[in-house]
C-alpha cells in the first residue's frame, strides 16, 4: 500500500499512466499495435515509428526544458530546425559527398542562432519571448532564402542514414535522441549546471548575489537550445530526404513547450524534469499516431488533442492530487498521506 | 526618518519630463516615440504613406487585433497568458455566420450570445487555471485546440454572411478628416477607453496589477485573488469574442482558419508596448502602440512592394529587432541619465532594481511598475 | 510617353513549392511585360491580404490582383476598390461574392474540377475491377480551399459507385513530413487493405511513397498513388513509376495575368473566367513530358 | 481588560511534512491589550498566526472569535471578520505605488471610480503618522525593506479592525521608528483593539506588552502578564536555560583586547562612488577586524556594501584587495576575491525558495568553483549538516526547501552559505534580522570567532548598540556620504547617535 502511495505521489506517474492509456487505446483498436518484427534487417512496427518520429521533438524539447527552467522561453526552435536543414541541404546540393561540411553547416547555424538569442536575452535584456520571436519570424525567411522557397531534395546517403537509417536494427535517430538525453542528463546532473539553472529560474537576483555569472549561464542555455534545434533539424531533413524552408519544424515550438509542461516542468522557471520532458514528447507523438491509426476524422483531431491535454494536466494538478490523497486516506485509514507541498514564495 | 526630500512641488519642466524619468512610464514613452519615428520613416520613404487615410487605416485594419491585445494585456499583467484568443476569434466568426445564415437569428441576439460565450469560455479556462493550479500556457493552449477544433467540427468551409443587418453595420462609417472610421474601429476605440478605465479606476483593475505583482502577497493582503484571476480570463475571452465580431464585420463571413497565429501577434504587441511577461507591469495604452508598430511595419512592407516572401519575413524580423534594441538602449540610457540627477535617489534605486538582474533585466524584471496613468 | 502600369499583387504566402513557382512566374512575367509590380506576401492570413489590398487602393495602383486565401469575406474591401475605380483580377482561386462586378475576371484552376478529374481517372483505372477499392486520403490543411474541393470533387465522382470506399482520411498539412507521418500510421493499421492513396498534393504523395517503401510496399504497383500539382518532384516519382497519375494545377499564371492586366488598362472587355490549360498526366506520358516542365 | 477573549484557540495543532509546527496550543487574546508572542526561531509563532487567519488549515483543535467557532478558508475571510494581519516578511505588491499598497482592496471611490487623489493624500497621512515622509506615488520597490515595512504597518493600522496581528514588524526598523510604531499601537489599544505582536527584541516586548505568551517547539510554554515576568526568566522560558549574553560579552572583550595583527588593510576603498546612488567613500578593513556602518535609513549603508560587493557597478574610485588593485564588476568578481555578502532583503535577494536547504548552502561555494568542479552530493550533504548543526538551523532535514523554514532559520542558512565559502571578508547587512535572542548571541559569537581567525567583517545593523558593541571601528554615514569614522573604544553609543543625527562632525 505504501508503495502505491509513494508511486502515486511521484510527479512522473501521471505522464506514464497517460502513455499507457494511449497505448491501450491503440491496442484496443489494433491488437497488433505493439508487435515489432524484423523487416529488411531492421525493426519495424508502430512503436518504432513513434520513437523515430519523436526523436526530433525530444531533442528540441530538451533544449526548451533548460531554457524554460531559467524562466525563459524559446519560440524560435522551429525556425532554427528549418534553417539547419536548409543549410545542410544547400551544402549537399553543391556536392553530395560533403556530409561533414553539411553537418558542420547545420550545427553552425544552430550555434549562431543560439548565440543570437542568448545575446539578446542575457546581455541586451530583451524579454525572451520577443527576443526569440525575432528569430522565429526572420528565421523562416532565412531558411527560405537558402532554399529559394523550394523543397531541396537530399540524396547523400551518408546524411540520410542519420534520420532514415538504422544502427543495430534500431533507427539512428533514436540512438541520437538517446545520446542527446544522456548528454543533457550528464550535463545537468554531473556538473553544477543543473543547480545553477534551477537557482536562476527560481530567484535570479539572489543567484547573482550568490556570485554566479547568471548572464553567461543563461546565454549558454540558449546556445544549447540552438544546437539541439539544429540536431533536430538534421534529423528532420534527413528523415524526409529534403529540406523545406517553410514547413520544416512548423509549430514545433508549441509542441516542445507542451512536452515540457506535460512533463511537469513549470513555465515559471526553476525545477525541471528531463525525464518528464521525454515522456511529454512521447505522449504528444503517441497521441498524434493514435489519432491517425484509430481513424479520428481530421476535423476532429484538434478537439481530441485538446481533450487529452486537458485531462493529462487536470489529473496532474496538485489540487486534484490532494483530493485523491484525501480519498486514499479514507480508504486506507492507517496511511498518513503525504500532503502536497505548497510552493512557497 | 525623513531622510530625503519628499518632492511635493515639482517644477513644471520635471512634470513634463516625468514620463521619461519614471521607470513605470518610460517604456511607453519610448514606444510612442519610436512609433512616431517609424511612421515618419515611412512618410519620408514612400509617397502616399503620410496621410490620415493610412493612419486611420492602421486602426481600421487592426481593430480586432487591438481589441484582443487589450484583453491580452490584462492577462499578461495578471501574470498569465492566453493562447486561445486567435482560435476564439475564429470560432466567433463561425458562430456569427451560423447564427445568421443557418439559424437566422437577429443580429443583437447573435452579438449577445457570442459575447457571453467568449466570456464564459475564458472564465472556464480561468477557473481551471486558478482552482486546479494549472499552468495558463497549457490550459489556454488546450483552449486554442478546442476552439479551433470546434470550428472544424461545425464546418470546414467558409460561410458567407448575407444578412443585410450585418452588411449595414459593416458598411457604417464616420468620416474623420480625409479618412473614415468604420464600426470595428469605433468599437476598438470604445473598448480602449473602457479598458483604461477598468485598469486604473476600478478595484478589479487594480487587483489585476496586484495579483501580477505578487500573487501570494495579494492573497495575504486579503485581495480576492480567485475572482480576479477568473475574471481576467473571462475578460480576455470577452475581448476575443468582441474581436471576432469585429472581424466578422470586417470580412462578412465565418471561417475556421481565421486568426491563425493571432495570439502571437497579440502577445508581441503587448510586450512591445512595455508589458512584462512576468506580470504586474504594463499599460493598456502601450499595447495600442504595440499594435500600431506591428501594423506600421506591415504597411511599410506593402508600400515597398518589392520584397519577396522570404525577404518580407526577414525585414519584419529585422525591423522588430531594431525596434526592440532601440527600446532597450533608450531605456537604459534614460535610467542612467536620470540617476545622474542630483538627489533623485529613490528613482535611482528603482532603476537599479531593474538592472540588477543578470546584466539584463529580462529574466525576471519587476522593475518598472504599473499604477495609475492618470492618477 | 507611356506611363508604366502599376499592378498590386497580394500573394497568399510562400507555404509550398507550388506557391513559390507561382510567385516566380508572376514576378518574371511582370518584368517581361514592363509592368511595375507591387508584391506582398500575406503569410496565409486573410486580414493581411485585405490590408495589402487597402494599401494598394491608398497607393492608387492601376490594377489589383490577388490569390484569395479563402473564398469568402472579400465584399467590403472589393467594394472599396470598386469605389476607387481600380479593377480587380483574381488568380488561382475563386471567391464567393454576390455582386459579380466586384472583380473583372478570374484566372486559374478549379480545385473541384481537379478532384473530379482524379475521380474519373480512378473510375477508368478500376473499371474492370470488382472491388472493393479501398482509398486512403491524405488531405491538405483542414479547412483550406484545395483540401475541401479536391475532397469534394473526388466524392462527387465516386459516391455513386459503392465499390470505392475511403477507409481512412487524415490531414498531412500539404507537407512531405506530414504525408510521411500519416502514411506510416496507415501502413501499420491498414497494411495490404489499401488500394489507392489519394494525396492532395505532390509533397504529401512523396512523403507517403517514402513511408510505403520503408514498409516494404511498392507504391505505384501494390498501391495506386493519385496526386495533384504535377510539380517537378511529382514527375520524377511518376517517371520512376511511383505515382500513377498527377493532376496538373499550374502555377504559371504570370503571363496570362499580365496579358489580362494590359487588356484591362487598354479598356478591353475580359471574359469572367480565364481558364488555364491544365491536364491530367498519367504515368505513361510522364517520361515524355517531363523535359518540358517548367516547375 | 474585558473578561472575554475576542480570539481564542484551544488545542490547535498543525503539522507540516516532518514537522509538528503546533502542538495542542491554547491561546487567547483580549480586546484592548497588546499581547506579545515570544519564542525561538521555528517555535511556531508564525504558524499560529497563519492558522488563525486562514492561511493554513489547522489539523485539530478549535478557533473561536467572540466565543463562536470559526474556520477561515482564506485570509480574505479573516479580514472580513475584522482580523487585520501583517505577516512576517513583507507581503506587499512591489509593482504598486506605496499609496496603493496601503489601500489595495479598499480604495476610496468617487462616483464609482477610484479616487487617486484621496488615496495618495490619505496614504501620505497614514505614513506621516508613523513619521515617514516619502513620495507615495512611487512604486514600492523603489524603497528599501525598512521603508516597505513601514508601509506594511501603515496598511495594517490604517483601517478599523477588531484584531490586529503584527508578525515581526520591527525586525528592520531602528529605535525611533519603533517608538513611533509603539505610540500608534498604544493609541489603538486605547480604542479597544486587540493586538497580537511578535518580536525578538526583549526591550520592545517590555516596552509595550500587557501580556506575553511564550512558545517553545510548537507548544505553548505559558502565558504571563508582562509585569510579572522578569526578562531573565522570559529568556529562560524561551530557551530553556540562561546566561547567553555573558559568553558573547567575554568574546567581544577578548577579541578587542587582542592586538589586531598587522594593520595592513585587507580591503581599501578609495573614493568608490556611483552617481545618483552614493557619494565617494573611503573605507579600510583589515583582516580580523570588524568595521561597523552606522546611519539612518537611507543613509547609504546598503549602497556602500553593494558597491564593495560589485552588486552595483561603481563609476568612480578604486578598490584594492590585499594590496592589489582589483576591478569588482559583478558579485562574481567579489566572490572570487573572497568576499561574501548577506543581503538585508533575504526573501528577494537571499534565499532560493524552492531549492533545498543543502543547495542553498552550497550555492555560493559552487558558484565560485564554477560549473565544472562539482561538489559531490555526499560532500554537499556533509557540509549542509555541519552548518545546520553549527548555526543551530531548525529544519526537518537538509532536503527541506528553504522557503518552508521559519524566517530566522532562513537567515541562518544564508550565513551558512557564505561561511561555507571560507571567505576572507564578509559583508553582513542586518544579519540578525528576525533572529531570536539566543540565536542572535550564538550567531554573533560564531562570527566573532571566525573574525578572530582573520575574517574581515563589514557589519551593518539598525541597532546602533549592537554595532557599537561588536565593531572595532565605526563609519558613520549620512545622506549617502561618510561623515565620520570613530574607533570603538572612543565610541560611546551616544557619540555615534549624535554623529548619525548630524549634531557634530
Ligand atoms: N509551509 C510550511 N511547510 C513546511 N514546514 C513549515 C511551513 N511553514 C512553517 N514550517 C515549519 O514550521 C516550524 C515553525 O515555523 P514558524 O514559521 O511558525 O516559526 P516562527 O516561530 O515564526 O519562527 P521565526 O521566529 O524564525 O519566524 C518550522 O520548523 C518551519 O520549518
Ligand atoms: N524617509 C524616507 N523617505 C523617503 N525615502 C527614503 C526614506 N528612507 C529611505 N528612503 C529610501 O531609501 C533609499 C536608501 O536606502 P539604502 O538601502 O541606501 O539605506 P541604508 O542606509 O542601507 O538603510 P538600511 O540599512 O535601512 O537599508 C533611498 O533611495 C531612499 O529612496
Ligand atoms: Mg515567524
Ligand atoms: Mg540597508
Amino acid at each position: 500500500m505504501k508503495l502505491v502511495r509513494t508511486a502515486l505521489a511521484h510527479p512522473l506517474v501521471w505522464p506514464v499512466v497517460t502513455l499507457v492509456l494511449l497505448t491501450l487505446l491503440d491496442l484496443a483498436h489494433n491488437s497488433a499495435f505493439l508487435s515489432i518484427r524484423m523487416l529488411d534487417g531492421h525493426l519495424f512496427g508502430a512503436p518504432i515509428d513513434i520513437l523515430n518520429r519523436a526523436a526530433p521533438l525530444v531533442i528540441v524539447s530538451l533544449g526548451t526544458t533548460l531554457v524554460i527552467a531559467t524562466r525563459g522561453i524559446d519560440i524560435s526552435v522551429g525556425a532554427v530546425v528549418a534553417i539547419a536543414g536548409a543549410a545542410a541541404a544547400t551544402v549537399l546540393a553543391d556536392d553530395p559527398s560533403q556530409v561533414g561540411l553539411a553537418l558542420a553547416a547545420a550545427l553552425g547555424t544552430g550555434i549562431a542562432a543560439g548565440v543570437w538569442n542568448g545575446l539578446l536575452v542575457a546581455f541586451v535584456g530583451m524579454q525572451p519571448i520577443i527576443a526569440t520571436l525575432i528569430l522565429m519570424v526572420a528565421g523562416r525567411g532565412i531558411a527560405q532564402l537558402l532554399t529559394g522557397g523550394q523543397i531541396i531534395p537530399i540524396g547523400a546517403p551518408g546524411y540520410l542514414v542519420l534520420g532514415d537509417g538504422y544502427l543495430a536494427s534500431v533507427p539512428c535517430s533514436v540512438w541520437i535522441a538517446l545520446a542527446a538525453i544522456a548528454a543533457t542528463a550528464l550535463l545537468v546532473n554531473r556538473t553544477a549546471l543543473g543547480l545553477f539553472i534551477r537557482a536562476i529560474g527560481i530567484n535570479p537576483v539572489a543567484t547573482r548575489l550568490a556570485g554566479l555569472r547568471s548572464a553567461s549561464i543563461v546565454f549558454g542555455v540558449y546556445v544549447f537550445c540552438g544546437v539541439a534545434s539544429a540536431v533536430a533539424g538534421i534529423l528532420a531533413s534527413s528523415n524526409v530526404r529534403s529540406a523545406d524552408g517553410n514547413n520544416a519544424g512548423l509549430l514545433l515550438e508549441l509542441d516542445a513547450i507542451l512536452a515540457v509542461t506535460l512533463g511537469g516542468t513549470s513555465l515559471a522557471g526553476g525545477r525541471f524534469s528531463l525525464a518528464g520532458t521525454v515522456l511529454g514528447a512521447l505522449i504528444i507523438q503517441t497521441l498524434t499516431y493514435t489519432t491517425y491509426s484509430i481513424g479520428v476524422p481530421p476535423e476532429a483531431t484538434l478537439v481530441v488533442k485538446a481533450a487529452v491535454v486537458l485531462v493529462v494536466s487536470v489529473i496532474q494538478s496538485a489540487t486534484i492530487r490532494a483530493l485523491l490523497a484525501r480519498h486514499l486516506q479514507r480508504v486506507l485509514p492507517s496511511a498518513r498521506t503525504r500532503p502536497i507541498v505548497e510552493a512557497s514564495e | 526618518m525623513s531622510a530625503l526630500p519628499s518632492g511635493q512641488r515639482r517644477p513644471l519642466r520635471e512634470r513634463w519630463l516625468r514620463p521619461l524619468i519614471d521607470p513605470r512610464t518610460l517604456p511607453i514613452a519610448v514606444t510612442v516615440m519610436l512609433f512616431a519615428v517609424l511612421f515618419g520613416f515611412g512618410s519620408v520613404m514612400y509617397t502616399g504613406f503620410f496621410s490620415l487615410q493610412v493612419l486611420l487605416g492602421l486602426l481600421v485594419d487592426n481593430s480586432f487585433l487591438l481589441i484582443i491585445a487589450i484583453g491580452m494585456t490584462f492577462v499578461i499583467v495578471s501574470g498569465g497568458i492566453d493562447l486561445s484568443v486567435g482560435a476564439v476569434l475564429a470560432l466567433t466568426t463561425i458562430l456569427c455566420a451560423v447564427g445568421s445564415e443557418r439559424l437566422h437569428w437577429p443580429v443583437w441576439a447573435i452579438v449577445a450570445v457570442v459575447l457571453a460565450f467568449g466570456a464564459l469560455y475564458g472564465a472556464a479556462m480561468g477557473a481551471l487555471i486558478h482552482f486546479l493550479k494549472l499552468q495558463p500556457f497549457i490550459v489556454t493552449l488546450a483552449g486554442m485546440f478546442l476552439a479551433r477544433g470546434t470550428c472544424f467540427l461545425i464546418t470546414t468551409q467558409s460561410i458567407t454572411i448575407n444578412d443585410p443587418a450585418f452588411h449595414a453595420i459593416a458598411g457604417f462609417s464616420v468620416r474623420a478628416g480625409s479618412g473614415s472610421l468604420n464600426a470595428g474601429a469605433l468599437v476598438a476605440i470604445v473598448t480602449l477607453f473602457v479598458a483604461i478605465y477598468i485598469a486604473h479606476y476600478t478595484r478589479f483593475g487594480r487587483n489585476v496589477y496586484a495579483v501580477g505583482g505578487n500573487e501570494r502577497s495579494a492573497l495575504l493582503m486579503g485581495l480576492p485573488v480567485a475572482r480576479t484571476k477568473v475574471l481576467v480570463y473571462a475578460f480576455s475571452g470577452f475581448c476575443s469574442a468582441l474581436g471576432g465580431l469585429v472581424f466578422t464585420l470586417y470580412v462578412l463571413s465565418g471561417y475556421g482558419l481565421q486568426g491563425q497565429g493571432m495570439e502571437l501577434d497579440a502577445i508581441a504587441a503587448t510586450v512591445i508596448g512595455g508589458t512584462l511577461l512576468t506580470g504586474g507591469v504594463g499599460y493598456v495604452i502601450g499595447s495600442v502602440f504595440g499594435v500600431g508598430i506591428l501594423g506600421t511595419i506591415q504597411t511599410l512592407i506593402t508600400f515597398d512592394g518589392t520584397l519577396s516572401s522570404w525577404w518580407t519575413r526577414i525585414v519584419i524580423g529585422a525591423l522588430l529587432c531594431a525596434f526592440c534594441l532601440l527600446q532597450r538602449v533608450i531605456e537604459r540610457q534614460a535610467t542612467r541619465r536620470k540617476s545622474d540627477g542630483t538627489g533623485a535617489g529613490a528613482g535611482a534605486k528603482a532603476s537599479r532594481k531593474r538592472r540588477t538582474e543578470p546584466d539584463g533585466g529580462a529574466l525576471a524584471t519587476q522593475g518598472g511598475t504599473g499604477e495609475q496613468l492618470a492618477g | 510617353d507611356e506611363k508604366k502600369i502599376t499592378l498590386g499583387f497580394a500573394q497568399v504566402g510562400a507555404e509550398s513549392a507550388w506557391r513559390t513557382a507561382n510567385t516566380v512566374s508572376i514576378k518574371s512575367a511582370a518584368k517581361e511585360a514592363g509592368i511595375n509590380l507591387k508584391f506582398s506576401d500575406a503569410q496565409q492570413k486573410q486580414e493581411n491580404q485585405i490590408k495589402a489590398i487597402r494599401s494598394y487602393i491608398a497607393q492608387k495602383v492601376d490594377v489589383i490582383a490577388f490569390s484569395p486565401v479563402v473564398e469568402s469575406g472579400w465584399e467590403p474591401v472589393l467594394t472599396e476598390a470598386k469605389a476607387a475605380g481600380i479593377p480587380v483580377i483574381l488568380t488561382d482561386r475563386s471567391i464567393d461574392v454576390k455582386d459579380q462586378s466586384l472583380y473583372t475576371t478570374m484566372i486559374g484552376s478549379d480545385f473541384l474540377e481537379e478532384g473530379r478529374r482524379a475521380g474519373k481517372w480512378l473510375e477508368d483505372r478500376y473499371r474492370n475491377d470488382a472491388g472493393p477499392i479501398n482509398i486512403v486520403e491524405l488531405q491538405g490543411t483542414v479547412g483550406s480551399a484545395p483540401a475541401n474541393d479536391r475532397h469534394a470533387g473526388l466524392m462527387e465522382v465516386i459516391k455513386n459507385d459503392p465499390k470505392f470506399k475511403i477507409i481512412a482520411s487524415q490531414s498531412g498539412d500539404f507537407t512531405l513530413a506530414g504525408g510521411k507521418q500519416v502514411m506510416e500510421a496507415f501502413v501499420k493499421t491498414y497494411g495490404k487493405q489499401m488500394n489507392v492513396v489519394y494525396a492532395h498534393n505532390d509533397d504529401m504523395a512523396l512523403g507517403a511513397i517514402q513511408a510505403m517503401e520503408e514498409a516494404g510496399m511498392k507504391p505505384g504497383k501494390d498501391v495506386s498513388v493519385v496526386s495533384f500539382d504535377a510539380t517537378h518532384g511529382g514527375f520524377q516519382a511518376m517517371v520512376a513509376g511511383k505515382i500513377n497519375v498527377d493532376v496538373e494545377c499550374s502555377p504559371l499564371l504570370g503571363p496570362q495575368l499580365m496579358t489580362a492586366v494590359k487588356d484591362l488598362v487598354a479598356g478591353k472587355q475580359l471574359p469572367k473566367r480565364i481558364v488555364t490549360n491544365e491536364t491530367v498526366f498519367p504515368q505513361s506520358v510522364a517520361a515524355q513530358i517531363m523535359p518540358q516542365r517548367k516547375y | 481588560m474585558a473578561a472575554h477573549a475576542i480570539l481564542e484557540t484551544t488545542g490547535v495543532s498543525k503539522s507540516f511534512p516532518g514537522v509538528r509546527a503546533l502542538n495542542q496550543v491554547d491561546f487567547r487574546l483580549f480586546p484592548g491589550e497588546i499581547h506579545t508572542l515570544m519564542g525561538q526561531n521555528g517555535a511556531g509563532k508564525s504558524t499560529l498566526i497563519n492558522v488563525l487567519t486562514g492561511v493554513h488549515a489547522h489539523d485539530a483543535g478549535e478557533i473561536r472569535l467572540d466565543g463562536k467557532p470559526v474556520s477561515f478558508a482564506t485570509p480574505l475571510e479573516a479580514e472580513a471578520a475584522g482580523i487585520r494581519t501583517l505577516y512576517q516578511e513583507i507581503n506587499l505588491c512591489p509593482n504598486l505605488s506605496v499609496a496603493e499598497n496601503v489601500f489595495a482592496g479598499r480604495q476610496p471611490k468617487r462616483r464609482g471610480a477610484i479616487d487617486w487623489k484621496t488615496i495618495n493624500a490619505r496614504a501620505a497621512d497614514a505614513l506621516a503618522a508613523l513619521n515617514v515622509t516619502l513620495d507615495v506615488t512611487r512604486s514600492l520597490d523603489a524603497y528599501p525593506v525598512a521603508v516597505q515595512q513601514m508601509v506594511a504597518i501603515a496598511r495594517a493600522v490604517s483601517v478599523d479592525a477588531r484584531v490586529l496581528i503584527l508578525d515581526e514588524p520591527t525586525s528592520s526598523l531602528d529605535d525611533s521608528e519603533v517608538a513611533r510604531l509603539f505610540a500608534v499601537l498604544r493609541k489603538l489599544r486605547e480604542s479597544g483593539i486587540a493586538i497580537l505582536f511578535v518580536t525578538h527584541f526583549l526591550e520592545q516586548t517590555y516596552a509595550v506588552s500587557d501580556r506575553i505568551t511564550v512558545m517553545r517547539n510548537g507548544e505553548r510554554e505559558g502565558e504571563y502578564l508582562a509585569k510579572d515576568l522578569p526578562m531573565t526568566q522570559l529568556v529562560a522560558k524561551m530557551v530553556g536555560h540562561e546566561g547567553m549574553s555573558e559568553r558573547l560579552e567575554r568574546d567581544v572583550a577578548e577579541r578587542k583586547a587582542a592586538p589586531t595583527g598587522d594593520a595592513r588593510p585587507f580591503v581599501e576603498m578609495r573614493g568608490v562612488s556611483r552617481r545618483g546612488l552614493m557619494n565617494p567613500v573611503d573605507l579600510d578593513i583589515a583582516q580580523g577586524q570588524i568595521v561597523g556602518l552606522a546611519g539612518l535609513l537611507g543613509s547609504g549603508r546598503t549602497e556602500t556594501a553593494r558597491l564593495l560587493f560589485g552588486a552595483e557597478k561603481a563609476d568612480g574610485g578604486e578598490v584594492s584587495i590585499g594590496g592589489r588593485r582589483v576591478k569588482l564588476r559583478s558579485p562574481h568578481d567579489a566572490v572570487r576575491h573572497g568576499i561574501g555578502y548577506c543581503p538585508e532583503d533575504r526573501k528577494k535577494e537571499g534565499i532560493i525558495a524552492d531549492l533545498p536547504l543543502r543547495e542553498n548552502i552550497v550555492l555560493a561555494l559552487q558558484a565560485r568553483r564554477g560549473w565544472w568542479r562539482v561538489i559531490g552530493r555526499a560532500k554537499q550533504r556533509e557540509m549542509a549538516d555541519r552548518y545546520i548543526k553549527l548555526l543551530g538551523i531548525k529544519a526537518r532535514d537538509a532536503e527541506q526547501p528553504i522557503g518552508l523554514l521559519s524566517g530566522g532559520n532562513q537567515q541562518k542558512a544564508l550565513l551558512a552559505r557564505w561561511l561555507a565559502t571560507e571567505p576572507k571578508m564578509l559583508i553582513l547587512d542586518e544579519p540578525t534580522r528576525g533572529i531570536d535572542v539566543a540565536a542572535k548571541f550564538e550567531i554573533m559569537d560564531r562570527v566573532l570567532s571566525f573574525c578572530a581567525k582573520g575574517l574581515a567583517i563589514l557589519f551593518i545593523s539598525s541597532e546602533v548598540s549592537e554595532v557599537v558593541r561588536v565593531s572595532d571601528r565605526i563609519a558613520v554615514l549620512r545622506d549617502r556620504r561618510k561623515v565620520a569614522e570613530v574607533t570603538s573604544d572612543a565610541a560611546s553609543e551616544d557619540h555615534v547617535y549624535r554623529l548619525i543625527a548630524g549634531g557634530e562632525r
